[in-house]
């Protein structure tokens, strides 16, 4: 196995890896810096687990080589929120009971927050656009949809007291 | 199995890598997904650095770079009509992820933005290691599998008129799966009668096809229920569906002119 | 464009445990020097909340918040037998040796309470916020952290609990099949409104209204969950999911998440849902098992309101636009 | 959702604080953050992966395997065959006494289902091992093989499962797990109508976001700690020490955070091979299925055959029901034999019906073993019953909620098994669930009570 060197910004920090060449972001992520928020459900692209933030889009990592994020913006579930605190996403999904085992839990908020920093006020169809390529087996949906309307009800609070 | 990757430097060169048994990578969500059920040692060409992420409108031609995305596409208000087709594909990160290029590659019921890129008759630019070409995209597929050894550089196609262009693709799972039955349409009027109809399909074939037969019952006529009840009995007759996990080719090809009517109807 | 709405209904019953039993699963509980109780288990949960519900069950049973108790499972090293989550007996049959073990546990704790206080261990009560106290006299109190303290330091008590909950195993008659599948049973009523696109043989789901059984709902939120989650499936069994798209004809099955089907978020129908509590004599406060049931309703009732819609019965799974179609266009023919 | 409280009012216990509320889940901030650790979210030094070499045929011979070419594969570390497996032939249900031990851990004189585990390769990269397993090389005989449940039944069927010697599962001496209760057939004779009626399911997949697997370790002493997501940690356990005639205390099991089973997660596939493997090359070793394994081999949901046959009367009053219900548990029976006797325990469904006959036949057929799903033995049932139900309704012109809460089981009323009701709450379920839907009911249906049956 050529391992080569990626730089590239994980969770707002500067970090360099040696990857091995065709190896994928998931598993550099899991496998070499210990990063479990990021599931594996499938290594096809079909079930979202495995969703990261690159360059403020959505993107699987089981279908992104890792060498192909040199310059990137990455990120994953641990780097939502400052340590202790939580993603107004994350409390939502708490709040509204919107995780059951938790397995697509990681790939879901993520996809919401990509949809939410470009759409601070979504209808309930984009948000079920912005969710449609995670797949969850436990809850129906519905808790999950529900939490994001009520995540972006809460983001967009404090911007109108400012207004 | 060993994978390499490395990055193009000039569109020419790319020919000579794939001869010797490279591939191009484009968003990777059809090639990386092959890799990890295990491919064999390959080595992958990406074109990240030739520039061919650029949309241009210009004068009414539009010219998409090979690796534009979905989402870049869902994204570009010149592109307004290219809208549902972009955002029928996959969920958000297969769209900003998945390019036009290798949509052109899809094998069915994937290629929807290949059944739309069909109707609008788009010419393929491609680098065959010693020239540009371009090919009409009809060609291109009746060709795909020999020209996945050259370098798909862009796509362009005129814009269609307000109005003219209609895309429906039907699916398994709300808000999108694979597909049925992608039908996209361009009817263009004159005068009151359609002129040069052109109408793909998607998953009704191994690709995208023209449904000639339905284009010229349309040709020439005025747009109403009548004609597009009687393209509708055309629609599928040069079509080829298979049988597959989302359904079978008899659905195919029964639903088919009901979307038909519908798209053109509403 | 044609589209026909209808609605059927269906009631179930869903029996709680292993068939015929014979699935037993055990607990221990003890006391951390400073009044938290840990429950130990090798009990497995697969996402429905297990290690949430057995908390607060053991919580009651000793009187202490929830918050005051740790679960500790699983691991076979250090957790008793637990035969598994299956079968709708995690909270029946775990929660039950959970409620064993803490009785036990609490009279423990009281004891020392009562030694403590100098009072008769039988006039104290727990407040359910970390005290004990005599009976009428609130002021007569210690907290459960001094209690858990002088049990260890001062007495050289184990503040702990021993629990097992065991349905004997039931043997049918091979002539007959008398038996006893099970001691209680969870059960439910769902209507299903479908409109059915008679042109293409698609079916919406446009809600759901169904009525649960549930014995007691020990915590309504995570009972809820069940319930969405279970009538989603549901709607997936009846209208989208199978491994085998042309059984018994092996060919086609799916290989991702592309080409299996379950409905996706834009798919869901309107829920509406009661919950009625009949508690089960053997239940754990009550409760019954839920969890399996709540994906059976949805499948015939769905099935029905397609027949109410446009006359045709698909009495294969899954009802897939093909075979609505086929029906429709034999009505037709 | 909405309490109904007036229903079985009194018998609930009032004064309880801690259960009955809902109280935030113990596990969601772990899940929001991506801290909740699931078995495969470790690191092991010097882990190796297994993957399986698995039948391309639904039914065959295997004549020769020859892993020569595989073991040259750099990265290859070992391949097990079954000759490696101690005691390779088990069921995972002898534990409650299912007999016989019907299924090879590694097939190694015939494959009965189309993906069936052959040989195992283990490998420093999950690279290695796939390219290694591709190159073992399996010469088979294909035999003929028989997919559906009736056919198989029929005499001259190919025999799926020689352990049992015939394709179906024995239940005491009989074909099938019986019910008799009452005398259908007399009852038939006198009913206004007899409706007969065919349904049928196709296999139904789990479909968890984390697929099975487990990780298994090398511990101090000679023991072997277990990392799995496992459904029930001591099936596991017993069933692997088993198989690898080992000391019980040899094996620990870890698990208890599982991302979706659904009962998928209840067979015991992975850990006994991936057990085998740590013991043999003293190194931890990682089998997880993929999610096309997840999909095709692992165990799915049965297909169910299900015919209906009853005796109704003019006024609504269901008076026999003829059950016979075939599962297709594919090649080997893992939880079938017991989820068809749930399935006969289950008829007729939570009606009184005095005479009930019910055959449930557990059959093994050349597909992908089925097992327990969520409503094992209960949900296609559910389905069948209740679209029957809906049938015999309208034949008779009666509201179907009115029909049946008619036939519900009431206490004291005598189930086709012989035990007597307790507790039951469907007219209830039924009525609430009118009242949610604003379904009319009739005053006789509304005053109805599961609490006695009403003269």
């Amino acid at each position: 196995m050529t391992k080569v060197p990626v730089e590239f910004t994980l969770n707002t920090r500067e970090q360099n890896e040696f990857v091995e060449t065709g190896s994928t972001l998931l598993s550099a992520l899991r496998d070499r810096l210990g990063l479990y928020g990021t599931k594996a459900g499938c290594h096809q692209g079909t079930c979202g687990a495995c969703t990261v933030i690159i360059d403020g889009e959505p993107h699987l990592s089981c279908l992104t080589l890792a060498e192909r994020c040199q310059g990137k913006d990455v990120t994953t579930l641990e780097g939502l929120a400052p340590a202790g605190a939580l993603h107004p996403l994350q409390q939502a999904f708490m709040d509204g009971f919107a995780a059951q085992c938790g397995f697509c839990t990681p790939g879901m908020i993520l996809a919401a927050k990509c949809l939410l920093d470009r759409n601070p006020d979504p209808t309930r169809d984009e948000v079920v656009d912005a969710i449609s390529g995670n797949i969850c087996r436990c809850t129906g949906y519905e808790p999950i949809i529900a939490a994001i309307l009520t995540a972006a009800q809460g983001m967009r609070k404090p911007a109108r007291k400012r207004a | 199995m060993s994978v390499t990757l490395s990055a193009a430097k000039q569109a020419r060169l790319v020919p000579a890598v794939q001869a010797k048994g490279g591939r191009i990578i484009a968003g990777g969500t059809l090639i990386v997904a092959d890799l990890n059920y295990g491919a064999d040692s390959v080595a992958l060409i990406t074109l990240d650095r030739l520039g061919f992420d650029k949309i241009a409108v210009k004068g009414g031609k539009v010219t998409l770079g090979a690796m534009v995305t979905m989402a870049a596409v869902a994204r570009d208000r010149r592109l307004k009509f290219l809208h549902p087709v972009a955002n029928s594909i996959g969920g958000p990160a297969v769209r900003a992820m998945a390019t036009i290029g290798g949509n052109l590659f899809a094998p069915a019921p994937y290629g929807d933005m290949t059944a739309a890129l069909l109707t609008l008759d788009a010419e393929i630019t491609l680098h065959d290691g010693k020239a540009t070409r371009k090919l009409p995209i009809e060609t291109f597929l009746a060709q795909r599998r020999k020209l996945q050894k050259h370098c798909v550089v862009s796509i362009s196609f005129a814009a269609p008129s307000a109005g003219t262009f209609h895309y429906v693709k039907v699916v398994r799972r709300k808000p999108v799966s694979a597909s049925v039955v992608t039908i996209a349409a361009v009817i263009p009027q004159k005068a009151g009668k359609i002129k040069d109809a052109r109408i793909a399909l998607g998953a009704m074939a191994a690709n995208a096809i023209r449904a000639r037969k339905a284009e010229a019952a349309l040709e020439g006529r005025k747009l109403g229920n009548d004609i597009i009840a009687t393209a509708a009995k055309l629609i599928a007759a040069e079509a080829s569906p298979a049988d597959d996990a989302y359904a079978t080719a008899w659905y195919r090809r029964e639903i088919a002119p009901v979307h038909f009517v519908r798209l053109l109807a509403a | 464009m044609t589209r026909k709405r209808g609605r059927g209904m269906a009631a179930v019953n869903y029996p709680t445990g292993m068939n015929l039993g014979g699935d037993p699963s055990q607990a221990l509980i003890h006391a951390t020097t400073t009044g938290s109780f840990v429950v130990t288990l090798s009990s497995v949960d697969l996402g429905q909340g297990l290690k949430t519900v057995m908390a607060q069950i053991c919580a009651e049973t000793l009187g202490v918040p929830t918050d005051n108790v740790i679960i500790d499972t699983a691991d076979t090293d250090t957790g008793p037998h637990c035969m598994g989550t299956f079968a709708s007996r995690g909270t029946h049959r775990i929660g039950n040796a959970i409620i064993m073990a803490a009785k036990e546990a609490r009279a423990v704790m009281l004891e020392v309470a009562a030694e403590e206080l100098e009072v008769d261990a039988g006039d104290l009560v727990t407040d359910g916020a970390g005290a004990i106290h005599v009976k009428g006299s609130p002021q007569k109190s210690i907290s459960i952290f001094n209690v858990a303290l002088a049990a260890h330091f001062k007495h050289g008590k184990s503040i702990s609990g021993r629990g097992i909950f065991l349905q004997p195993r039931s043997y049918p008659e091979p002539e007959t099949g008398k038996m006893t599948p099970a001691t209680c049973y969870a059960h439910a009523c769902t209507v299903a409104e479908v409109e059915v696109d008679t042109e293409t043989g698609e079916v919406a789901v446009l809600s759901l209204k169904s009525a649960y059984e549930v014995g007691r709902a020990l915590n309504p939120r995570m009972v809820e969950q069940q319930i969405i989650g279970g009538a989603w499936m549901g709607i997936s069994h009846a209208l989208y999911e199978t491994t085998e798209p042309y059984y018994p004809d092996r060919a086609h099955g799916p290989v991702d998440f592309n080409q299996y089907l379950m409905p996706g978020p834009g798919d869901l129908p309107e829920f509406a849902n009661v919950v009625i509590e009949r508690p089960a004599a053997d239940g754990p406060f009550g409760a019954k098992g839920v969890g399996e049931m709540t994906a059976n309703s949805p499948i015939p009732a769905i099935a029905n309101a397609i027949f109410d819609a446009v006359g045709v019965r698909v009495d294969s799974l899954p009802i897939t636009p093909e075979k609505v179609l086929r029906g429709i266009r034999a009505l037709n023919a | 959702m909405e309490y109904r409280k007036d229903y079985f009012t009194g018998t609930q216990t009032q004064d309880l604080t801690e259960v009955g509320v809902t109280r935030q889940r113990s596990d969601v901030l772990g899940h929001v953050t991506g801290k909740t650790q699931y078995y495969a979210d470790r690191q092991f030094a010097g882990l190796l992966h297994l993957k399986m070499v698995r039948s391309p045929h639904h039914h065959a011979r295997i004549k020769s395997i020859d892993v020569a070419k595989a073991l040259k594969v750099p990265g290859v570390v070992r391949i097990l065959t079954a000759k490696d497996v101690p005691q390779n032939i088990y069921t995972i249900l002898c534990l409650i006494q299912v007999e016989p031990n019907d299924e090879p851990v590694l097939a190694f004189d015939k494959v009965r289902f189309k993906g069936e585990q052959i040989v195992a390769v283990l490998a420093e990269s999950e690279a290695a091992a796939r390219d290694a397993a591709a190159k073992v090389k399996i010469v088979y005989e294909v035999l003929p093989a028989v997919f559906d449940v009736e056919e198989a039944l029929k005499p001259g069927a190919p025999l799926v499962n020689e352990y049992h010697g015939r394709n179906y599962f024995t239940y005491e001496g009989h074909h099938c797990r019986r019910v008799r209760y009452g005398d259908v057939e007399r009852a038939f004779a006198k009913a206004d109508h007899v409706v007969e009626e065919m349904y049928q399911s196709s296999p139904i997949e789990h479909a968890p976001t984390e697929t099975t697997g487990c990780i298994v370790v090398p511990d101090q002493n000679d023991r072997y700690t277990c990392y799995s997501n496992t459904q029930a940690l001591y099936f596991t356990l017993d069933n692997t020490a088993l198989i690898l005639n080992s000391p019980f205390q040899k094996l620990r099991l870890v698990g208890g955070t599982v991302g979706g089973g659904f009962g998928g997660k209840v067979d015991v596939i992975t850990e006994p091979i991936a057990f085998l493997a740590a013991m043999l090359t003293k190194r931890p070793v990682k089998y997880e299925y993929s999610r096309e394994e997840e999909m095709q081999v692992s165990s799915p949901r049965a297909a169910e055959r299900i015919y209906i046959k009853d005796g109704l009367m003019k006024d609504g009053r269901i008076t026999a029901r003829k059950v016979t219900l075939y599962v297709d548990a594919g090649a080997y029976s893992r939880h079938s034999p017991y989820g068809t006797t749930k399935a006969a325990a289950h008829m007729p469904g939570p009606y009184t019906i005095p005479n009930v006959w019910v055959d449930c036949h557990c059959v093994y057929t050349n597909r992908t073993p089925s097992s327990a799903m969520r409503g094992f033995g209960v949900t296609i049932g559910d389905f069948a019953l209740e679209v029957q139900m809906d049938k015999l309704a309208r034949l008779i012109g009666m509201d179907p909620m009115e029909f049946r809460i008619l036939n519900a089981y009431r206490d004291g009323d005598m189930k086709a098994h012989q035990k007597q009701v307790e507790g039951a709450a469907l007219v209830e379920c039924v009525q609430a669930a009118a009242d949610l839907a604003r379904w009319p009911l009739c005053d006789r249906s509304k005053t109805a009570s599961s609490l006695k049956r009403e003269v």
